[in-house]
């Protein structure tokens, strides 16, 4: 075990692919010379040089079409979106080329593509950067939507993702780039679909991804101060969902909050309940609940910002009531 | 002749008779020498310099006198900067007529007679509520397609929009599997999922259908960048409308395919109408093949009614782009007979625009001419190759029609890949 | 009452209302001299001219963006999407510039406009041609969605869209558009965000919206057979979302199904199941339960595409699950 | 003076003396008789004619042959059809340094050196750590946005990117608020919720401040297209980066704009670097003023360092657009101090590059020079108004910094509007 910030984990992870890998290349703005907007790609221009660590224009219809494209013809890209936020003007590139093409194709054409890149809220960058688009991804078949919280995952699921022969949307997030967690020094993966738990409980379930992991954490021990023992499951691929995870631990504690930094509306939340109402409806002991984003546009004043992203007293707040 | 004399102050701006002889002189590549130069401060400078003077004195940053120009002339004229790449296509010797065998015109001639056959009994089949959906016909742009297949080759890449029949045929994807793919049935060319938009012929490297318009374009520029990155000699033919130029990511395009030097030929088929708007009053700048030129891409117009035309023209762009001069844009003036899909009344142009299109311009009707001007068929012959191909598309059509729908076990295959061996 | 189809009914609403007030235009591609790919703007440029119903060329992004800026210079645009699919292209505009900029101006700025054109699937035109963009909407503060069923509606929340200042996302189906229904002849309006009981019932409640409010009214005619009394909610406007009127209905039911056209997955259906077991919980006598299209991209042939959109056996054989 | 008539034949390509004559005359607005032109058959065609007789060749669609061309010209410097706009332009005359009065140059220099030691300001508070997120400074750039403001009126319409504290300020909105909004103040522009890169000022028709590269380009079309939609004079003047100007929606703003003849100024500031990329690596053609040639806009390059030249180009502009032709590009040719923003190191470029920007051509020393050189002001006049800018700024900045924090209570206002009176 090393120690490692995210940032270094996600790019060692496409390093390491790309050293094993030729058709693996690496695009988007500001990737080569800049080393990257948030310097995901440090070093990777030195070691790979720019025929597969490609700078373009500020096009990002364009380039994601492009990459797509390369992808149809059997090539493997990694899509940087210097923020998600910006995949807006490529979206139709991304839901409508690859996501549906290998359907379409009936199965002669598949797209191995990894579209990557900070989502969410970062520190008063306001409205038009901070939009968090998790939920817009998850609803549409022929996308895997992976979105991890630590070093190790974001390690092992993005080397997944870049094997894995379909679109993939990777989503991460400026404020844990510098943070850092262990990661295994061995050669490893880890395999898309799967939730993880990361504290277990017997009383109430906390879901999270992404950020919203630490808060998730931060409200189980405060739980754990009144004595109640909370499991935290961090989602790590919102899809295809581990359903299955989440339903055996509502099993156990009866009782789920779900967490999350982007918008409540038809969110991620609202997907996660309404399965565990369906499936373990009767094990419930009190309402589903779920924590999400304010539902206004993030604004640019401090104060105001951190009132708006759920944090571990509201998480802890919310789950009190269910007891 | 000294009615010039007044401008005899230029030369001394451009430097004195010594340095603009030389300058002139490697500008020109013609030999000039100093005294000669020197000689117009008295005699005015000769008409036929003055161009290339003009283009010294832009250059150099110096004010041209109005009255300097030659007659009709101005200053754009003289401005070429945005067309470099134009002058370097200029090198490329157009193809002769003289490089057409007959064996090319009997295979226009084939290829294109069953493009519209095909498209006729597609039309047929959707009138009888056989095939749903939208439904784009390529009736009367056959030598588009016909005549850049036969420049390209078989590990060329192509993909096209929604209009896509025709370019999967002349692919050599197989009509009856295109058929069974716009009835829904199991052998469609997509399983029945795909539909007249969206069918892919990855054997013959054809790409798509693509339901959206503009969107393939960016897909094409991509194909060719996988050319270019795994060293490959194949080019990508990336077609699409002119309706579809004014895309904006068309025009991105352009740029990443002209600074990185991609592979590809644009190639517009422009049939006048995007839907129900005619290009007038959907593009400020008509002339499509020269969208290019200020992301310094050559292009050039041809006649997309004629497939010789189609096929001289696309030899040439094949060149340039192997040649490694990276993207060029053909616009192919056509024209589409039918409606834009199969619902469409179009209301928006007159009968006799299409009439006088079909009898002065039909491709098939010009490619027959020619079989029988330099007698390489009579009539039967030429009735003959109809009647077969006639009876081939029925015959298809036929099994189709009576082939099995496609199977729900389909329903679920294919939304995720799960590699080669599953 | 007259008897309209709904494509009349929304023209008929553009049309008063752009008599009423200058500042309303429409934009779209053939919406003028084509008279609209699916004719809903039939006979305007004749009593409008071309000034006020433009043609504009296929730029998607650039012409939502003109009409965004537009609006920002206090016209009231309605932009028609020939088909909400190809919206994706303009999708920034919507979002960025048109839901966020009244919020990041801190209200110096507002932009009424209209977005509206048909939603979701049609008839075997396959993938790319049948996204329902429903759920992405209603994630976004700052925007109202909405999404009528029959002619009444389409016209009273038409009108109302135009007039209300802020983005408007109307969602239309082409599949209604030659449905006939009746409509007052009065001048009226039908104020957003209200939900409307097209059934009044006991037993369960269906909540629909667009066209999934008339499987939903044939599935309640088959529970009837049954001796079960379902009460069919159609939601109308699905941003803001009338839950009261749900809540009132399931606290009365005790069982709810959500009927939508478009993918479960972070669907509308998610989000009125997460309001509900927050609020009404204990009202409920069986799980909440969703039905929604099936979750791969919509294939062309007829007989598969008939298998994924919900009809009224399906949502039927749902109900009867929760008795 | 026979060496031409081996190319005597165009003559009767073209319709014979007759015919020439007439044409060779409408085109070039020049009297040229029958007789002369049949006596080119014997004598030659002059060289004098010859551009004009190219240009007739190319219309009627026939080849001209090599050796026609005068010198050092070719093909490309006669297909003029995309510059008819700039042709027209070419009729605008130049606005000339003799219209600058004292006052002018006394205006933009306290423009300029507010904006430069406003936006020093705001990058010392963004150091304190006084302002967050992204903050981009315009230092360097002052020339363009000073210029432009003097050759507008105060009912056109501004609109821009990220980089806008200039232009809001040029506009004419309140610097405290504009502090304020920085600081996340309840008194800022936006109430503190839109920070450095979301501000508006309807009350100066300033409309943004927009975060998304190029998404503003449409939006600035659009205030242009409300202009001409309620007969309005105003013009909208849309600004862009470099960079910004490589996205599509940039082409498909322009196609609109020329085709439905919108009042709006493309006002691309090309600070040469889009964040860490320069324009060379981003733009296959960097004469980004041309890019509007294929729409039929024209646009030309202004030195966007020089107030004096910013302002005449953009009088020629304005004057271009207020008569009624419709769009046009200006590209500024500027460049920025800083770094991309506050968070960049900026190592895509070299300190001597930019030193010797700041050294040779910075727009404040440039203004101060005429200021001196005039006799307008002396040193110490100079100074004294730097000071006294320097401590309203100040003054603004410890008032701004002592304001409330937004109000909680504006959190969950203005989601969405209700209506003037609520
Ligand atoms: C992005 C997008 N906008 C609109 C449409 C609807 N549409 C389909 S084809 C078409 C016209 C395209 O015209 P053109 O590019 O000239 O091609 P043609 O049909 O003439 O072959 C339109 C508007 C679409 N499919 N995609
Ligand atoms: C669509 C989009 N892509 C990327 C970004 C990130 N970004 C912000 S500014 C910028 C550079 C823009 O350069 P330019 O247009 O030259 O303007 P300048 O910053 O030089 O004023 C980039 C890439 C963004 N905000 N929006
Ligand atoms: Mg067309
Ligand atoms: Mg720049």
């Amino acid at each position: 075990m090393s120690k490692e910030p995210v940032r270094n984990a996600i790019r060692d992870a496409m390093a390491e692919e790309m050293r094993n890998d030729p058709d693996v290349f690496l695009i988007g703005e500001e990737v080569g010379e800049y080393e990257g907007a948030y310097k995901v790609s440090q070093g990777l221009i030195a070691e790979f040089g720019d025929k597969r660590i490609i700078d373009t224009p500020i096009t990002e219809a364009g380039f994601t079409g492009l990459a797509v494209g390369a992808s149809i013809a059997g090539l493997k890209p990694i899509v940087e979106f210097m923020t998600w936020n910006f995949a807006f003007q490529a979206i139709d590139q991304i839901i409508n080329s690859a996501a549906k093409t290998h359907y379409m194709s009936g199965g002669l054409v598949n797209i191995p593509i990894v579209f990557r890149g900070p989502n969410g809220s970062a520190l008063q960058v306001g409205a038009q950067h901070s939009h968090d688009l998790s939920s817009l991804f998850i609803n549409i078949p022929g996308l895997k939507v992976v979105s991890p919280y630590d070093s190790t995952d974001a390690k092992g699921l993005m080397k997944s993702s870049i094997r894995d022969p379909n679109p993939v949307i990777f989503l991460e997030n400026e404020l844990l780039y510098n943070e850092v967690f262990e990661v295994p020094d061995i050669d490893y993966t880890i395999p898309l679909g799967t939730a993880s738990i990361k504290r277990s409980g017997t009383d109430i379930t906390i879901t999270s991804f992404s950020r919203g992991v630490r808060a998730a954490m931060e409200a189980a021990e405060l739980l754990y101060k009144k004595n109640i023992s909370a499991e935290v499951i961090d989602l790590r691929t919102l899809r295809p969902l581990d359903t299955e995870t989440i339903i055996n631990s509502v099993k156990k504690t009866n009782r789920i909050v779900s967490v999350e930094e982007g918008w409540m509306s038809s969110g991620v939340g609202a997907e996660i309940i309404s399965s565990i109402t369906s499936s373990a409806f009767d094990y419930l002991d009190a309402p589903p609940e779920r924590i999400a984003a304010l539902d206004i546009p993030l604004p640019y004043a401090s104060n105001l910002e951190k009132l708006c992203i759920p944090d571990k007293e509201n998480i802890y707040n919310l789950c009190m009531t269910l007891f | 002749m000294k009615q010039d004399n007044d401008f005899s102050y230029l030369i001394d701006l451009l430097g004195g008779g010594r340095r603009l002889a030389k300058n002139l002189s490697s500008f020109t590549n013609l030999t000039l020498n100093e005294k000669t130069v020197y000689s117009w401060k008295q005699q005015g400078i000769p008409d036929k310099w003055k161009p290339a003077i003009i283009k010294l004195l832009i250059k150099s940053g110096n004010d041209v006198p109005e009255l300097f120009f030659p007659p009709g002339m101005n200053i754009y004229n003289f401005n070429s900067s945005l067309s470099e790449s134009n002058v370097l296509l200029s090198k490329y010797k157009d193809f002769k007529r003289d490089k057409i065998t007959n064996e090319n015109i009997k295979s226009f001639h084939k290829n294109m007679l069953f493009l519209r056959r095909f498209e006729e009994k597609v039309g047929q089949l959707y009138g009888l509520g056989l095939i749903g959906g939208f439904c784009h016909l390529y009736i009367g742009q056959e030598a588009v397609s016909v005549g850049i297949e036969a420049a390209i080759e078989k590990d060329d890449n192509v993909i096209t929009g929604y209009r896509c029949h025709a370019h999967l045929l002349s692919r050599g994807a197989s009509p009856y599997k295109i058929l069974c793919e716009l009835m829904g049935k199991d052998e469609g060319i997509s399983k029945g999922k795909g539909g007249s938009m969206h069918m892919f012929a990855p054997e013959n490297n054809f790409w798509g259908g693509h339901g959206i318009v503009g969107a393939q374009v960016p897909l094409g520029t991509g194909l060719a960048f996988a050319s270019k990155y795994k060293n490959k000699s194949s080019l990508s033919v990336t077609y699409f409308g002119d309706g579809a130029a004014n895309q904006g990511q068309v025009y991105e395009s352009y740029n990443m395919a002209s600074l990185w030097n991609l592979p590809v030929i644009f190639c517009i088929e422009n049939n006048q109408y995007g839907m129900g708007t005619s290009i007038k009053r959907a593009s400020a700048g008509t002339d499509l093949s020269k969208h290019g030129e200020s992301f310094g891409i050559p292009g050039y117009a041809i006649n997309g009614m004629n497939p010789i035309s189609v096929y001289l023209g696309a030899l040439k762009a094949v060149k340039w782009v192997r040649d490694g001069n990276g993207p060029i844009i053909l616009e192919m003036k056509t024209y589409r007979y039918r409606g834009h899909s199969m619902s469409d009344p179009a209301k928006y142009r007159t009968r006799e625009e299409v009439q006088k299109m079909r009898e002065e311009q039909d491709p098939i009707e010009f490619i027959k001419k020619e079989l029988l001007d330099n007698s390489i068929y009579d009539d039967e012959k030429i009735q003959n190759i109809d009647n077969k191909i006639r009876a081939e598309i029925n015959d298809l059509a036929d099994k189709a029609k009576n082939a099995v729908l496609s199977k729900e076990d389909n329903l679920y295959k294919d939304v995720l890949f799960y590699g080669e061996d599953n």
